[in-house]
């Protein structure tokens, strides 16, 4: 047996990988090149993004590791979709590096934050189940690691917390591959397979079952309700830049996988009986998400806190679309998470700006009591990303993300869902517009003093937020890059 | 023929059982050992359904050995986390207030 | 000219002159003079309007092509008739005397100039209503005038009770305005077009757009109102109250103008009309009851103004009770001779008495008993007024009411339906509208003189900024514009009833032997209330006791009547929408907000161990919900 | 050409002035916001007379195009805005949110306040001409955030609370309503496989019964609270009450009829078998509007609230209008809508006026009459209490005459209609008791009021303040222009009807 290869398509998981090996040897060679591990870092998930950038343009199929007609299943997809998701999940972690700021970063993060990019490149063009869970994992255990490491008693609350929940989805994760196998006889997630083992009831009942249980699996890593638990517990508890990381490239990887998971069921949309379970599986996860998330939210005055509880809701945003199982669904799942990513970094690298790296400190609504006017950078960024999260313009990327979203759930007749997508859309906005009634008051009197050493931070959240206004003006840019 | 009933008895007790541990249990450990219940269990199912029928690229061969190995990394973090806990903590009971 | 450009003419000049006047208003003198001046060119215009008048039945080209809005058509076309051209006249020359009459009356009032402009608006007004040939522009005329007649009567607005009652006279005619509205909006909608004769077309033809019962219907919503706005039973009451605005307001509301107005709608509308019989009974038995309940309480008034008020709503009364009895034949026009004659006798009628009123200080009987002492001119006036106002044998009044009597006569006699009611009532009318006319000219040429300066009575207008119907400097004489329009109202008085010779309207004659009734009637009522005088205050001839007085006064209570009927159930039902609005309506928005609320209370709670075992726990919640959703949904 | 300035100049600006140009003193502020109004506002009126059309690509793969034109039905709205929106930044030389008036203490800046005009009126301005739907819709979402700014931050400086009440009201409220509408246009949209509003209609009209009553219902229910419709208004009034006058006259002249443009749009043209299925509801509510504004009118003692619910009581009116389906009705509707608001702007411009000049609005203290001391303020009340009541003559009669014609004679559901028809005439009495009402608590009575009053706190700020002084200066240049626009709509309507008539023939008869 052979396997088709092409190098091009591997190198945005490749090129941190090298990355992460080149910067091992470096420590080991030069242990006072302090500055090498970040340099080096950020050239290799940069290079991973840039390799992943002709994707985005790319007409042909962009398949590899396939296995010779007329059997032929490939392992590797590169299209315009998964190269979407990596450069942003990359990108995402180029991002959070740079909030990790040059000087802290050591050669762990860095090599445990490129491990993670490279695992969110690649369980998104996986095609089969064996690289599919090897990625998955790839992506995430780096990031508990992340949490745990820096030795501090919350940090550590928080990695248990992180971690059980980590361990019962790996479980999850495998015994729904076990049952997907069983159901199927076959490895690769691919419409044909699904189709063929959807005409025997009893492997439509196992695959369903499977799916089910992977998309439980998956859906602890994107914190969808009610695997959601450790979310607020583990983004309060750990260093903001790994909550940022957690809110933005970890998702992504997230839903790249689910991505890949749902991909197969279009082909047996059209049958009869048709994927109820799954359906209905992904409308109970959407719906609680987002209520629970935005109530939730609604009720929180430390502000990370209220971010871990918009990402929940916000997940369940993601979701919304992809009920509709169909490419259009897909696409907008994508199209949903980048903007979402992109806004909650800046929401986060905002919030650094403000308070520092360190959980003791007060973290409160009213630290934020007229920001607008103290700081106008970082509060300009913060409130464009807050009304990109509630979907107001002028964040008019946000609101076009939210019609993204809807669409394909209305298309495929999934109207009620929609309705519900209405209620949690406007307690978003009550959310957001409650933080961002705070950000344009008046200043208060105990403002917190400024911090020092926010360059990074500062530099994140204009360099996100110029994405956004260039988003919002054209936003063809970022919905088209997944067609 | 013969059905491979067994096999998949002891498939499902496992990953019962593993369930019950998780839910059931406060001890990080002890939640790490339900979690490679589940994983047991679920290599069974694997191994046994590549018996019953045969499937692409003998996945039900294959894909155990992946996921051995991933348990293998994942143990090593988790007992590697565990410590941290323990170390700050005193103990390794979830629940245990900060 | 044309008698359609004098028609466009006549009711642009006043509304011109309105703003103008309302612009200059600074500059009081040049401002009335403005309004005045545009009065007298209408005047002139309206003569020439009746030279040019065209013959009966002839069709006019239009000026204007004609609009649409959707499916309806928009003429908004005037007209010009033989009668149109009568009552123009008549409305030109009643407001050139109210206005030269105002001139002097208001000459120191701080808002003469806003008062001059609204009279030109509502002459205007009239003007549009009197020469519509669209349903549409009769709205607006008639909604206008109804505003300014809320501005007139209101103009002392520093006066609690003037205030009161042009809220009161516009409340009331506008709820009766809403079948008005509604029956016009009815018989347009059905005819397809606003234009009169469309929809006078539409609604007699043979494949009308609705039933018999429907057009009788729609008739009757805009004989209400009519009812309304010329103060029949049961809308009566706003009238009297409005005499507290200035004499000149009411001498231009009752005579020529608002009140009257029904009477030319449903004239424009007669074809349909006659058709309607329920409509018709409506009509008949309210102005029979209003006819002769009107009279009753003239009678009984201690105020002669409010006595003038209520002769009116008995005489619109007697307008209307024509259309209400005439048959096809017969046409409208006795209801707008009567109209004509009406506006004359009635507008020299308000004119002296607001002289007289300015001599004594009030319009209280008691305190006007003997005013005509030294005013000859005012004495003559006040005299023919009334005696057109009885219904005397050849003056003006006598003769317009003949009409309706003998018009009455015919229609009880050729189709019954109210006729014979109303005759009745008209019979009963004569007698007590005599005894009223005998018991005003007693009191006025009573041969007791009057204290040279009178106290201000309590129903004296109040000060308007220190200047009222009291000012100093007129002593009492008016300028010699007034005394001249006041001597050509009492020449047309006696012998206005030339017009018929003019054949400008269309009336049959009158039979001799009603007249010879109607003459004795007319005898016996005034003679009762010759006899009836007494040696005392003449005020005391018929109603002897204060209770009675008080119920004459307050119009047998019907203020009362509407306040516990209307306005108290309305405003309660106003309170208990409020409560509701705020309670019940607005409680579900804030139940949505509370129950956001009380969800993240729950939510929290459920999240109140935020430990790693709980979010297991969840996941056991999750795996459950899952499982269940497969299962259920599995089939 | 003039599309873009009209769009770009205000929008440019007023975002500008929102972010950069923060910094800026007032005086400056308020010279450019008025430059970029008049710049806009003059565009507009070009673009609704020459009616040029920009249509480009901007978001292809939602099939979403930058497609603006100005037809009959959008060019008075379009007009209506330029001038609402230049007269509004001119009111900023009257009533300075900005400073705090209560307490001496400036609350936020100058430029931020008129950026937040500026950004509304562009959205407004951007929603009518807007040829896409979803463009509409986001277009239709442009003015939430600013105008929610506007109550929040240069509200009612009195009560944080009720500002934050009457904002998070406000957004929240509209909020529900336009994504609900949303999901109707995305239905709608991928139903007909077009979002184009030129070709919709057709595409459209192939849609069966079930999906098209479904498309009507979330379509109009989503607008209905933007209109408001009863039930869904309780949003308004504290909107109203809350916002500077500025505000106020905004949201009243240009935000409602963001509502009654978009039923007209998107259900009435595009699914008219849908709407007409539930315009009987739509009627009913209409009309219980009507009788809910008007009777609350009779009690409400807040001026600026009563202003608001007869807000409803005429939307009610121009709502009947839509619901009756004719020609003639959506031409009734269209009147109404520019009468509504040259009439409730004129009014909110006196009562924001009389607000600033006494500290309330409260119809229970007594205070010199309008007649006696501020002649000029007084006449422009009561010209506009007359034109509010549907007084032929003024703005406000043609639309509530023709509504009521074309209720009579409806396209369909002619029993429900005409009994609506009925009860919306008794609304029309209710209005005049209201109108007088206020006149005869606040045009006419004494120059002096009576010393003695009840309210202790009244009576004190009857001390501080019983002058008012009468208009002058941009006031009455801007209640000038408004007196003007009402007189000229109510005596010649032909000036909007026959702007609107082809278009809204088109739109009746071409749906099918």
């Amino acid at each position: 047996m052979t396997l088709e290869m092409s190098w091009g398509l591997l190198l945005p998981a490749l090129l941190p990988v090298a990355a992460m090996l080149l910067v091992l040897v470096v420590d080991a060679v030069a242990p006072r090149a302090r500055l090498a591990a970040p340099v080096i870092g950020a050239l290799g998930l940069g290079g991973g993004a840039a390799t992943a950038l002709p994707g985005l343009v790319g007409t042909g199929p962009r398949l590899t590791l396939c296995t010779p007609a007329p059997e032929g299943r490939c392992l590797w997809d590169g299209g315009p979709l998964t190269s979407t998701l990596q450069v942003a999940a990359l990108l995402a972690t180029l991002a959070v590096l740079a909030l990790v700021s040059i000087h802290r970063a050591g050669v762990i993060d860095v090599v445990l934050l490129l491990a993670s990019a490279s695992g969110a490149a690649a369980v998104v063009a996986s095609r089969d189940l064996g690289t599919w869970l090897v990625t998955l994992e790839l992506a995430t255990l780096p990031v508990i690691a992340l949490v745990a490491w820096r030795d501090r008693r919350a940090a550590a609350h928080g990695a248990l917390t992180l971690l059980t929940t980590s361990l019962v989805s790996f479980g999850l994760l495998v015994l729904g591959a076990a049952l997907w196998v069983t159901g199927t006889g076959d490895p690769t997630l691919t419409g044909d397979s699904l189709a063929t083992a959807w005409e025997v009831p009893e492997q439509r009942v196992l695959v369903s079952l499977a799916t089910v249980v992977l998309v439980a699996g998956l859906a602890f890593k994107m914190s969808a309700v009610p695997f959601h638990a450790w979310t607020p517990t583990t983004l309060a508890a750990g260093p903001l830049p790994v909550s940022a990381l957690l809110a933005s490239a970890s998702k992504v990887a997230a839903v790249g996988a689910l991505i890949v998971v749902l991909t197969p069921y279009e082909s047996v949309l059209g049958l009869s009986p048709g994927p109820h379970a799954v359906v209905a599986a992904l409308v109970t996860l959407t719906v609680a998400s987002m209520l629970v998330g935005t109530v939730m939210a609604l009720r929180q005055t430390e502000v990370v806190r209220l971010l871990a509880w918009s990402t929940v809701a916000q997940a369940g945003w993601v979701i919304l679309p992809l009920t509709a199982l169909t490419a259009a669904g897909r696409r907008a799942a994508a199209v949903y998470v980048v903007v979402y990513a992109v806004a909650g970094l800046v929401a986060f690298a905002a919030v650094r700006a403000v308070h520092g790296p360190h959980v003791e400190d007060r973290r409160d609504l009213t630290a934020y009591q007229g920001l607008l006017r103290r700081d106008p950078v970082a509060g300009g960024a913060l409130a464009l990303a807050l009304l990109v999260l509630a979907g107001l313009p002028p964040g008019v990327i946000g609101l076009v993300a939210k019609i993204v979203a809807i669409r394909p759930v209305v298309s495929a007749g999934l109207w009620p869902v929609a309705v519900v997508a209405v209620v949690a859309a406007v307690l978003g906005i009550a959310v957001y517009v409650r933080w961002f009634a705070v950000l344009i008051g008046e200043p208060g009197e105990d403002a917190p003093a400024r911090q020092r050493s926010r360059r990074a931070s500062v530099g994140v959240a204009l360099v996100g937020s110029a994405v956004l206004v260039l988003a919002s003006v054209l936003p063809q840019l970022l919905v088209g890059l997944v067609s | 023929m013969i059905h491979l009933l067994g096999p998949y008895v002891v498939a499902a007790l496992l990953v019962g059982l593993g369930v019950m541990g998780v839910l059931a249990r406060r001890n990080a450990v002890l939640v790490l050992v339900g979690v490679e219940l589940i994983l047991s269990g679920s290599l069974v199912l694997l191994v046994a359904a590549g018996a019953t029928a045969p499937s692409r690229w003998e996945a039900s061969s294959v894909l155990p050995l992946f996921v051995i190995t991933i348990a293998a990394a994942e143990v090593v973090v988790a007992l590697a986390v565990i410590l941290t806990a323990f170390r700050h903590r005193g103990s390794i009971d979830m629940d245990e207030a900060l | 000219m044309s008698a359609l450009q004098v028609s466009y003419l006549l009711v642009l000049v006043p509304a011109l002159a309105a703003v103008a006047t309302l612009a200059l208003r600074r500059w009081q003198g040049p401002a009335t003079l403005v309004s005045v001046g545009a009065a007298l060119v209408s005047l002139l215009l309206a003569v020439v309007g009746l030279v040019v008048a065209p013959v009966r039945g002839t069709d006019l080209v239009p000026l204007r092509g004609s609009y649409a809005v959707g499916g309806l058509d928009l003429p908004l076309q005037l007209g010009a008739g033989p009668a149109t051209a009568a009552v123009a006249a008549v409305v030109a020359l009643v407001a050139a005397a109210v206005l030269v009459f105002t001139r002097w009356y208001l000459a120191a009032d701080d808002r003469l100039a806003v008062f001059a402009a609204t009279v030109s608006l509502f002459t205007a007004a009239m003007m549009l209503v009197v020469h519509s040939r669209d349903l549409v522009l009769t709205v607006v005329g008639w909604e206008v005038m109804g505003w300014c007649s809320y501005l007139l009567i209101g103009h002392w607005s520093r006066k609690e009770s003037a205030r009161r009652a042009a809220l009161k006279a516009f409340l009331v005619t506008r709820v009766a305005d809403i079948g008005f509205v509604l029956g016009v909006v009815g018989l347009c909608a059905g005819a397809g077009s606003t234009g009169l004769d469309t929809v006078v077309a539409a609604w007699t033809s043979d494949e009308a757009p609705g039933s018999p019962a429907l057009r009788s219907t729609l008739l009757v919503l805009v004989v209400i109102g009519v009812l309304g706005k010329s103060a029949q039973f049961p809308f009566q009451d706003w009238l009297p109250d409005a005499m507290e605005g200035p004499t000149p307001a009411s001498a231009l509301i009752h005579a020529a103008t608002m009140v009257a107005a029904g009477t030319v709608v449903l004239a424009q509308l007669f074809e349909v009309l006659v058709l309607a019989d329920g409509a018709r009974w409506v009509l008949g038995l309210a102005t029979a009851v209003t006819m002769v309940g009107a009279a009753v309480l003239a009678l009984g008034q201690s105020d002669l103004k409010r006595l003038l008020a209520w002769s009116t709503v008995s005489q619109v009364a007697i307008m209307l009770s024509a259309l209400a009895t005439t048959t096809r034949d017969v046409g409208p026009d006795p209801a707008l001779f009567h109209l004509w004659s009406h506006a004359i006798f009635k507008s020299l009628l308000f004119l002296t008495i607001g002289w007289l009123s300015v001599i004594a200080g009030s319009t209280l009987a008691s305190a006007l008993r003997g005013a005509g002492h030294g005013h000859p001119l005012a004495r003559v006036a006040w005299l023919f007024g009334l005696l057109a106002l009885a219904g005397a044998p050849f003056v003006v009044g006598g003769l317009s009411k003949e009409h309706v009597v003998v018009t009455a006569y015919e229609g009880a006699a050729s189709a019954g339906g109210p006729g014979v009611v109303v005759l009745a009532a008209l019979l009963v009318t004569v007698v007590l509208t005599a005894a009223y006319a005998v018991r005003a000219h007693l009191v006025v040429s009573a041969p007791v003189p009057n204290s040279p300066i009178p106290p201000l009575g309590p129903d004296t207008p109040g000060p308007n900024g220190g200047i009222g119907e009291k000012s100093t400097g007129h002593a009492g004489m008016p300028s010699a514009p007034v005394l001249a329009s006041l001597a050509v109202l009492t020449v047309l008085t006696v012998v206005g009833g030339l017009v018929l010779l003019t054949g400008l309207f269309d009336v049959h004659g009158a039979s001799v032997w009603w007249m010879v009734l109607t003459t004795l009637l007319i005898v016996i009522g005034g003679g009762l209330a010759w006899l009836a005088r007494g040696s005392g205050d003449p005020r005391d001839q018929f109603v002897r006791t204060p209770r009675h007085r008080a119920l004459a006064d307050s119009g047998f209570g019907a203020d009362t009547a509407y306040r516990a009927l209307v306005a108290r159930p309305v405003l309660g039902l106003a309170r208990v929408v409020a409560f509701l609005d705020r309670e019940v309506v607005d409680g579900y928005v804030r139940g949505a907000a509370a129950s956001a609320g009380v969800a993240g209370w729950l939510a929290e709670r459920g999240h109140r161990r935020e430990s790693p075992s709980a979010g297991l726990g969840l996941l056991a919640l999750g795996l459950l919900v899952a499982a269940g959703t497969a299962v259920l949904t599995w089939r | 050409m003039a599309l873009i300035l009209m769009l770009l100049v205000p929008g440019a600006v007023g975002l500008w002035l929102v972010t950069g140009g923060r910094g800026l003193d007032a005086h400056t502020a308020r010279v450019v916001a008025l430059v970029a109004a008049t710049v806009g506002g003059l565009a507009a009126v070009v673009a609704a007379a020459m009616r040029p059309v920009v249509d480009r690509a901007w978001i292809p793969d939602l099939g979403v195009r930058w497609h603006f034109a100005i037809d009959g039905i959008s060019a008075p709205l379009v007009v209506l805005t330029a001038v609402i929106g230049v007269l509004v930044v001119a009111h900023a030389w009257v009533e300075q949110p900005w400073t705090d008036t209560h307490l001496g203490l400036p609350r936020g800046s100058a430029a931020t306040y008129l950026g937040a005009l500026l950004l509304v009126e562009t959205g407004a301005l951007a929603a009518f001409a807007a040829r896409d739907a979803v463009l509409f819709f986001i277009a239709f979402e442009v003015v939430l955030v600013p105008m929610w700014v506007l109550i929040s931050r240069y509200g009612d400086p009195k009560s944080a609370a009720a500002r934050a009440d009457a904002s998070a009201r406000f957004i929240l409220y509209t909020a529900v309503g336009s994504t609900l509408m949303l999901v109707g246009i995305l239905l709608l949209v991928g139903q007909a496989g077009t979002a184009d509003l030129d070709a919709l209609p057709a595409a459209a009209g192939a849609l069966g019964q079930g999906p098209q009553t479904l498309i009507a219902v979330l379509l109009t229910l989503g607008l209905a609270v933007k209109v408001p419709v009863f039930p869904l208004h309780t949003w308004l009034p504290a909107a109203h009450t809350t916002a500077p006058t500025a505000g106020s006259v905004l949201l009243a002249a240009v935000l409602l009829k963001l509502g009654t443009y978009g039923l007209v749009r998107l259900p009435l043209a595009n699914v008219p078998d849908g709407f007409a299925r539930i315009a009987p509801g739509l009627a009913i509510a209409g009309v219980v509007g009507i009788l809910w504004g008007g009777l609350i009118c009779l009690v409400e003692r807040d001026l600026k609230r009563l202003i608001a619910f007869s807000s409803v009581a005429h939307m009610g009116f121009v709502v009947l209008g839509l619901a009756s389906g004719s020609a003639t009705g959506l031409q009734a509707a269209l009147i109404g809508n520019i009468a509504h608001g040259v009439i409730s702007a004129l009014l909110f411009v006196i009562v924001g006026g009389l607000k600033h000049r006494w500290g309330s609005v409260d119809l229970a203290v007594v205070r010199p009459a309008l007649r006696e001391v501020s002649p000029r303020l007084g006449f422009a009340l009561i010209l506009g209490l007359a034109a509010g009541l549907g007084l032929p003559g003024l703005a406000g009669f043609w639309g509530e005459f023709l509504a009521l014609v074309a209720a009579w004679e409806p396209a369909h559901h002619e029993g429900v209609l005409r009994t609506c028809a009925v009860i919306a005439a008794v609304g029309a009495a209710l209005a005049a008791a209201y109108a007088l009402r206020v006149a005869r608590i606040v045009w006419v009575g004494d120059a002096v009021p009576d010393a003695a009053t009840d309210d202790p706190v009244a009576g004190a700020l009857d001390r501080i303040d019983t002058r008012t002084p009468d208009t002058r200066g941009v006031e009455l240049a801007v209640l000038a222009v408004l007196v003007a626009a009402v007189v000229t709509i109510g005596v010649v309507p032909h000036t909007v009807l026959s702007v609107t008539a082809a278009a809204a023939e088109a739109l009746v008869g071409g749906g099918r």
